[in-house]
């Protein structure tokens, strides 16, 4: 099957079209045909892994169609170890994310359409070898956030204080449009660094060509690298919501609607941190070697001050989010070690903090479509009348933290050691301490919200999973136990990337030279 | 028939045609409705014969010449008239029932002027055909009080007077430029500088820059742009703001490239000036404001801006990728105005707010005006996006690596107001949800200009193509 | 009279006709100041004839004039839409559209 | 059955056990069947530890496997397995047996729980006991680490078990905070470990400095986990669990796991002399520490909980003098004699339904069994020569002999009169004097709240003597001799329960009462560690919260917002008036002009 990657990226996409045909008023038939197209990608993705060799590593499935050629662009596709694992973490995010929005009742045909047209892009990143192509579906994933929080979002009121705060007279912040806006345009601001670093690619190339594996084998001048490497890092930086450049994830996050967080959190910000290891990391290695210690000095504040800015919120959705700034950082953090620990742990981070992240914002949206509250100071005693959302959040805490026996520790503890072997040891000691801080402010929501008396009055009667909700917990919470105690089903594949790219880097080189 | 008949043929067809038009209703009082299918009919026949007839042939003491890159131009504002008849029809039946016949008339001159620039090769054809296509628009410009309901102030003089001043000033200037040009070299030819210039040829030179980017809305001549957008009928906006923009296009590739690409030095910096100057003021005058029109002017200032830097290349490639741009900046903002005008048409304003709803009273018209939107705004999958990315590659080849990272940088603020327009269309709620009332022809301009953008959008080449051999074409003669 | 010197009244033509254009506050004078502008353009053809001899020049003039002639044509009736408008011919009448 | 097998059998019968729990969940919300699924879980587990100790006895070698767990380079960075040896034996049979115990002793003691909430405590139940094996039988420094956490875990999920309590709830949840700050110490140690020796092996022998290092870092886990000074103040909050929770976690074997921790790495510690003296001194300050506090506790299990803190401060103390065994064999006496005590404890709660020593009183004749039971736990506890108690504390108080210039022996000799002492209160106070209205009421529970007593009674009362085998089996040398240190502990515990009688029998109060009571209503170390979290943390992160909001988003919403002024009011520019326009124009040739010409 030679185009299983094109068909796996293609499936969801092809579902919306397919949407389009389904008149609106035909709802079961609207998340049918959005959920079948899902499960297809989820299906592309599994076959993806069985077929890919871990023992060879290197790009395989590859699938060639020239586009423009005279620009050297051509939709060349291809997937690594890296790839693979992301693959897999996609599809299981847009499934569960299609049955966690079964109840989506507003224009829920634009919905599911625009959903699916996100995750075709996603895919499409995770697999494309051209970098044009790349950039092409980056945008296509980043794109559609804006009507999917601007449509289906909720807003809340922020009040205005400190010197900034006369801004707010042009702003509604907190409001649904705002977070929409911002998140948009910080992550196209982004998109237009990420353009100008491949132009500047490109154009040094020599060849004239998009084709990452001919850039990958290109040692490009290194005044052009350290020009094209900050760029990289902060325009794919930014959807990976590193410090300071992280503002759009809270409100983007609090203010979207289940699946969209789960998607955005899950799936998306992964996108940026991929960027920055595929591109930042492998293609100009010199300049990524000279910039590692201060992206990892960061990646360092995003961890610990992202964990602390989550102690202060009082809103769920906020803190979900800012533990998605600070878990972020713990994968720029593997990203900047630059050695094989750093890097495996940075990719499982990616699919341990997807997963988490995923199932977190599902239980989150089930709670407020039932409390129709997110302050988590109203709320109290909800184990007594929801005990398995609770039990999931609490799994979820416990991913978050890093408890052994959950994917976030081998994921956590593979960038630890990965920081604390490599140039600079210090990193690991406020990660480390992030990790602590995290266990302090999930674990005090998760009593406030779930401890306690049984509630009265309103929440009396909150009632626990129904039907299709049961998919994202179920599923998202026995992965994260699955790859907490056998990570090799993931790690195989995304050490076999890590050692072929890494072997290529020119520290690692020296190093190896040094070391017997 | 003469061989250099057959080469003006289509423009000729043009021409009579707006005869007929005019005869029709002075003699037989054809309905103006008609008259207008009629003239869109014509005009798609036209385009279609462009196809079949030859028009390669040699005209006369090398005033004209024909070739791939004419006809591609003859092809793009044949599509834009035709959109731009179509989308005027009903509004034309509804609103000035009794003028119908003069309306399309005044436009089809204004098309064979356009026509008839890119092939000029002699200062007297290009002055000539220039102002064939300029004139009718002041016309037109101030053709009604105005479109919308009557609540909206009547700017409809006051768009033609703001086009006509700007304009008769900049035609002076050209005129003056053209006359020190023309004085010192001698002959009317548009290639016949020497390889030595004086001080009067270069001040020259850069006056004819001055006047022609008048017509394409390019800053500092750009004043007229938002007041005569907000004042004249919308349908007729569609098609000012991509015709005679690609047909300014034309006048300054025919100038810059054959005649004077030798200079670049001179015209080079300037234009690039200019190109800079319309990215930055286009997309920060955009940003505040409300009347759709307005806000859609302003961009095509900054969009005319990206075109220029394509033209300040002074490559075969840049040139290709500025035709590029320019044919589908046609379909994408004249499908915008158009979407705007049906709106309007049924909420009563321009303002941006009105089209609160839209998508909930029309999605396929909200769709497409995010898609135009989108492809304004250079994103993937639309054609805006392709048009864009090799404007910026062929100036970033060329080296203008400067003026590619300023665009990317002010693009951005070019989101923010486009957004804020789709953030209207789909998210505010609208005071009323009756469905949009719109005239076939509008439904039927909105339905091609989308399939144009959507389909290039995914698949660019056939059109790259076109561009590059027009543009090769073109390069290969000079 | 050299050619220098017509230039430089061309130049100052063009210059009074800007200026006329940027102060004049009445449609007809700014009708005017716009003539002059291109009739100082027409001078300039006139004179490089003149000096530099051959047809060009002439021929051109004669062309300026009938566009030119048609233009101010075009801008007398939009003055008259003016004035329809107003009653008044004052230009800066003509600034409703800003916001 | 080979070696590996039964290990990995009894590692992973009670995992077994809790998955089908939780996956399964009729059988959780039906209550009694999970009680029965975690009992034949811990019998599994118990009955392979078994096998096992028969076959070393028939003179089986230390067992051990491995498999890769986490990968690097194509290599393992980690790995996970089982380690059968002298040391994880005994310390399995002690975790089965206590837990199995205590799962019984639950069946009678949760019998009036709502059936889900019972089926939840047996799975979690279950889940611990996996926790446990999974440190007991870890090979190495990092599985030791994941099931340390996990048993954290289960610790916070069944102190938090009465969750409805806003008591217990902030108990749960204060457990897991201290645990898991005292954790990033063995996270540290466990990063330098592995940058220093590419390993997570406790037989890797690095440099004393990184030996120093790492141990010092181990230590600060150790501290908390088994609830030394100053990060003790969970335990006696913990106390907040069901009463059997208390006895399996936080007396007999979870608390202990920082002692099993520093047994198990002894070679690393052995290589760091500095962390042993700092290990010696807490343990001797927080085995008096606690036991002072024990003394005036009126909650019978807060009584039991301090006195653990105690105790295990003895078996720190025993390390710190590097005297790993003596550690461990406390660790095994205690387990049994304490577990015994708090199971007791249960029954007597069970019995009177309050934990107030005050509702207590002759309960002796109403409930003869635990009474017996307790007695046998109280001597043992106390040290009375002949119980198990008496000969683990003496080996421990012999190894501190001449360390330090005696003072830590000096110290845990008091410690020895007090927990006599206050044990002896303990004793009269709930069994003896009158009987007390609520426990007039009082009877014994059915046979499986007794069973267990009975069970534990006995290595309470022998396992003492099993100290040779233990000894060889970790090839420490162990030898009762009868010489100061000894006969000092056997006087201060007879004196201490003598001083008892003659103090409280007639309801009298110790001497210091009321200053050790302020010492423990004021209670200085909590307050601190609350003042540390209120505002070192909350404080630091509403700042954060704060700057996050307004100053860094503030200045992204400057930059809109300037960029819409820029807009609004470049807009002025745009001034309607046609004159400007044409004058732009002019301008803008003129600018153009000077371009080209000046250029």
């Amino acid at each position: 099957m030679s185009h299983l990657l094109a068909l796996t990226m293609a499936a969801p996409a092809l579902a919306a079209v397919v949407l389009l045909a389904i008149p609106g008023t035909s709802r079961t038939a609207l998340r049918v045909v959005s959920l079948i197209g899902a499960v297809i990608s989820l299906a592309g993705s599994i076959w993806v892994a069985t077929l890919y060799d871990r023992a060879l590593g290197g790009l395989q499935l590859l699938d060639t169609v020239p586009l423009v050629p005279s620009l050297g662009i051509h939709l060349k596709l291809a997937v690594d170890g890296w790839g693979v694992a992301l693959l897999l973490l996609t599809g299981v995010i847009i499934v569960t994310g299609v049955l966690a929005s079964w109840s989506v009742a507003k224009r829920d045909k634009e919905f599911f359409l625009l959903l699916l047209v996100l995750v075709s892009g996603v895919y499409g990143v995770f697999i494309s070898q051209d970098l044009f192509i790349f950039f092409l579906f980056y945008e296509i994933a980043v794109l559609p956030m804006y009507l999917l929080i601007g449509i289906w979002g909720s807003s809340h009121k922020v009040p205005s204080a400190g010197p900034f705060g006369f801004t707010w007279k042009r702003f509604e912040v907190g409001s649904r449009e705002y977070a929409a806006m911002k998140l948009t345009l910080m992550l196209l601001v982004g998109s237009a660094a990420i353009l100008v670093a491949m132009f500047l690619l490109w154009s040094n190339s020599g060849a004239r060509t998009f084709d990452m594996q001919v850039l990958e084998a290109t040692k490009f001048p290194i005044a052009v690298q350290h020009v094209v490497f900050p760029l990289v890092w902060l325009g794919f930086g930014t959807l990976a919501g590193v410090f300071p450049f992280h503002t759009w994830s809270p409100d983007g996050h609090a203010s979207a609607p289940t699946a969209v967080s789960m998607l955005h959190a899950g799936v998306l910000m992964k996108l940026g941190a991929f960027g920055v290891l595929r591109i930042g990391m492998v293609l100009v290695p010199d300049a990524a070697a000279w910039w590692a210690p201060i992206v990892g000095a960061v990646a360092v504040v995003n961890v610990l001050y992202g964990a602390l800015c989550a102690a202060s919120q009082k809103d769920l959705k906020y803190i979900v989010a800012y533990s998605s700034v600070s878990h972020m950082g713990v994968v720029m953090l593997g990203i900047a070690t630059m050695n094989a620990a750093g890097w495996n742990g940075a990719v499982y981070q990616m699919v341990a903090h997807g997963i988490m992240t995923g199932l977190f914002f599902a239980l989150v949206g089930l709670v407020y479509e039932r409390a129709h509250t997110r302050t988590i100071a109203k709320m109290g005693g909800f184990a007594h009348v929801m005990p398995v959302v609770a039990g999931f959040f609490t799994l979820a805490c416990l991913s978050s933290l890093g408890l052994p026996g959950t994917a976030g520790f081998v994921a956590e503890f593979m960038v630890f050691a990965g920081a604390a072997k490599g140039a600079s040891p210090w990193w690991a000691i406020p990660g480390v301490l992030g990790a602590f801080v995290t266990a302090v402010y999930v674990l005090r929501a998760c009593k406030t919200i779930f401890w306690g008396p049984a509630p009265v009055d309103e929440f009396a009667h909150l009632q626990d999973v129904q039907r299709t909700e049961w998919a994202a917990p179920l599923v998202l919470g026995s992965l994260l136990v699955v790859f907490g105690f056998w990570p090799k089903l993931l790690l195989d594949f995304i050490d076999a990337a890590s050692q072929g790219y890494l072997g290529r880097l020119p520290i690692v080189a020296l190093a190896q030279a040094v070391t017997p | 028939m003469n061989a250099w008949l057959q080469v003006f043929s289509l423009d000729f067809a043009v021409a009579a045609l707006a005869l007929v038009v005019l005869a029709l209703d002075a003699f037989l009082r054809i309905p103006g409705r008609v008259l207008g299918w009629l003239t869109a009919g014509v005009l798609a026949s036209v385009l279609v014969a462009s196809f079949f007839v030859d028009t390669s042939g040699v005209v006369p003491h090398g005033v004209y010449e024909s070739g791939a890159w004419v006809v591609f131009f003859k092809r793009l504002f044949l599509v834009a008239g035709l959109l731009g008849v179509m989308g005027s029809i009903d509004w034309l039946e509804e609103r000035t029932p009794r003028r119908q016949a003069e309306y399309y008339a005044l436009m089809l001159f204004s098309l064979t002027g356009m026509m008839l620039v890119p092939g000029a090769r002699d200062w007297v054809l290009l002055l000539v055909a220039f102002e064939l296509m300029g004139i009718p628009l002041y016309v037109l410009a101030a053709w009604a009080k105005t479109d919308g309901p009557a609540t909206e102030p009547k700017l409809g003089p006051e768009a033609g007077l703001k086009l006509f001043v700007t304009g008769v000033a900049s035609s002076a200037f050209t005129l003056f430029g053209l006359a020190l040009v023309i004085g010192e070299t001698g002959s009317t030819a548009l290639s016949a500088l020497p390889v030595q210039l004086t001080p009067l040829h270069t001040t020259g030179m850069l006056m004819v820059i001055g006047g022609l980017g008048f017509k394409l809305g390019a800053v500092p001549f750009h004043m007229w742009v938002p007041d005569t957008y907000q004042g004249a009928p919308t349908p007729f906006v569609a098609f000012l703001s991509v015709a005679p923009k690609a047909g300014g296009l034309a006048a300054f590739s025919v100038v810059m490239l054959s005649g004077w690409a030798q200079h670049v030095a001179v015209w080079g910096p300037a234009l690039a000036v200019i190109a800079g100057a319309s990215m930055v003021v286009g997309n920060v005058f955009a940003l505040p404001q409300t009347d759709a029109r307005r806000l859609l002017g302003f961009s095509g200032v900054a969009q005319i801006g990206a075109v220029l830097l394509a033209i300040a290349a002074n490559t075969q490639e840049g040139l290709a990728m500025a035709l590029f741009f320019i044919s589908t900046y046609v379909f994408t903002n004249l499908g915008a105005f158009l979407v705007v005008h049906a709106a309007a048409q049924s909420s009563g304003g321009h303002e941006v707010s009105m089209l609160a709803g839209l998508s909930r009273r029309s999605p396929w018209l909200g769709a497409a005006l995010l898609v135009f939107l989108l492809s304004l705004a250079g994103i993937p999958f639309v054609v805006g996006f392709w048009a864009k990315l090799f404007v910026f590659l062929a100036a970033w080849r060329a080296g203008l690596s400067g003026l590619v990272i300023l665009a990317v940088v002010v693009a951005v603020l070019g989101l923010f107001y486009y957004l804020s327009v789709a953030r209207s269309t789909f998210m505010a709620e609208g005071t009323s949800s009756e469905p949009i009332r719109a005239g076939l022809g509008v439904r039927l301009s909105i339905v091609v200009c989308l399939l144009a953008v959507v389909g290039l959008g995914l698949w660019p080449r056939p059109l790259v193509d076109e561009a590059t051999r027009a543009a090769s074409a073109f390069m290969q003669k000079h | 009279m050299t050619l220098m010197n017509c230039i430089l009244l061309a130049s100052a033509l063009m210059a009074i006709g800007v200026y006329g254009l940027a102060t004049r506050k009445q449609a007809v004078a700014m009708l005017l100041s716009v003539e002059l502008m291109a009739n100082s353009a027409n001078i300039l053809f006139a004179s490089f004839a003149h000096f530099r001899g051959g047809p060009t020049g002439q021929v051109f003039v004669l062309f300026a004039l009938a566009i030119t002639v048609a233009e101010v044509a075009v801008g007398l009736a939009l003055v008259m839409l003016l004035y329809r408008r107003h009653g008044d011919t004052a230009l800066d009448l003509a600034s409703e559209a800003r916001q | 059955m080979s070696p590996v097998t039964l290990a990995i059998v009894a590692t992973v019968a009670p995992a077994v056990a809790a998955l089908l729990l939780l996956v399964l969940s009729p059988l959780r919300h039906r209550g009694a069947p999970a009680a029965w699924v975690t009992l034949l879980g811990s019998l599994v587990s118990l009955g392979a530890a078994v096998m096992l100790l028969v076959a070393r006895l028939g003179g089986a070698p230390d067992a051990r496997a491995t498999i890769p767990w986490i990968e690097e380079r194509g290599r393992a960075m980690a790995e996970i397995g089982i380690l059968i040896d002298g040391v994880s034996l005994p310390m399995l049979i002690i975790v089965c047996l206590v837990a199995l115990c205590v799962q019984v002793f639950s069946i009678a003691y949760m019998h009036d729980e709502p059936p889900r909430a019972f089926g939840r405590y047996f799975t979690l139940h279950a889940l611990f006991l996996f926790s446990m094996n999974v440190v007991v039988v870890s090979p190495n420094l990092l599985q030791l680490f994941a099931g340390w956490e996990l048993v954290g875990l289960t610790s916070y999920l069944l102190i938090g078990f009465y969750f409805a309590k806003p008591a217990a709830a902030q108990a749960a949840v204060k457990a897991f905070w201290m645990t898991k700050l005292a954790d990033m110490g063995f996270l540290f140690g466990l990063l330098v470990l592995y940058v220093s020796t590419g390993g997570f092996e406790w037989t890797s022998a690095p440099s004393a400095t990184v030996a120093t290092w790492v141990t010092g870092l181990l230590f600060l886990a150790v501290v908390g986990k088994s609830a030394q000074f100053p990060l003790h103040i969970w335990l006696p909050d913990a106390m907040e669990g069901p009463t059997p929770v208390s006895a399996l976690l936080h007396a007999a074997t979870m608390v202990a796991a920082g002692v099993f921790l520093v047994v198990r790495a002894d070679p690393l510690f052995a290589l760091a002399p500095g962390t042993r003296e700092v290990m010696l001194w807490v343990g001797s300050i927080t085995a008096v520490f606690a036991a002072l506090l024990a003394l005036v506790q009126h909650d019978i299990k807060k009584v039991l909980a301090f006195s653990t803190c105690s105790q295990l401060g003895y078996m720190v103390a025993a390390l710190g003098a590097g005297q790993a065994f003596a550690g461990f064999f406390h660790l095994g006496t205690h387990a049994f004699f304490k577990a015994l005590l708090f199971l007791a404890a249960g029954s007597v709660i069970h019995a009177v339904h309050s934990n107030s020593l005050d509702d207590m009183g002759g309960l002796r004749k109403k409930l003869p069994l635990t009474t017996a039971a307790f007695v046998i736990g109280s001597l043992s506890l106390a040290g009375v020569p002949g119980f198990a108690g008496f000969f683990s504390k003496d080996l421990v108080l012999t190894s501190l002999e001449g360390k330090a210039s005696w003072i830590p022996w000096a110290m845990l000799l008091g410690a020895a009169f007090l927990t006599a002492f206050y044990m002896g209160r303990l004793l009269i106070k709930a069994f003896w004097g009158e009987l007390s209205e609520r426990s007039s009421h009082a009877h014994e529970g059915n046979v499986a709240m007794t069973g267990p007593l009975v069970v534990l009674a006995i290595p309470s009362l022998a396992s003492g003597f099993l100290g040779g085998w233990l000894a060889t089996q970790s090839s420490a040398q162990y030898e009762l001799h009868l010489g100061l240190t000894p006969v000092l502990a056997s006087v201060m515990s007879l004196a201490g329960l003598g001083a008892a009688i003659l103090v409280f029998r007639k309801g009298g109060q110790a001497p210091f009462t009321h200053v050790l009571e302020k010492l423990d209503t004021f209670s200085v170390v909590d307050r601190t560690w609350a003042g540390a979290y209120r505002i070192g943390l909350l404080g630091v992160a509403s700042l954060a919260g704060w700057i996050d909001r307004y100053l860094i988003d503030g200045l992204i919403n400057f930059t809109g917002w300037s960029a819409l002024e820029g807009g609004s009011s470049a807009r002025r520019l745009q001034t309607g008036l046609v004159r400007d326009y044409a004058l732009l124009v002019t301008v803008g040739v003129l600018v153009l002009v000077l371009i080209g010409v000046l250029r």
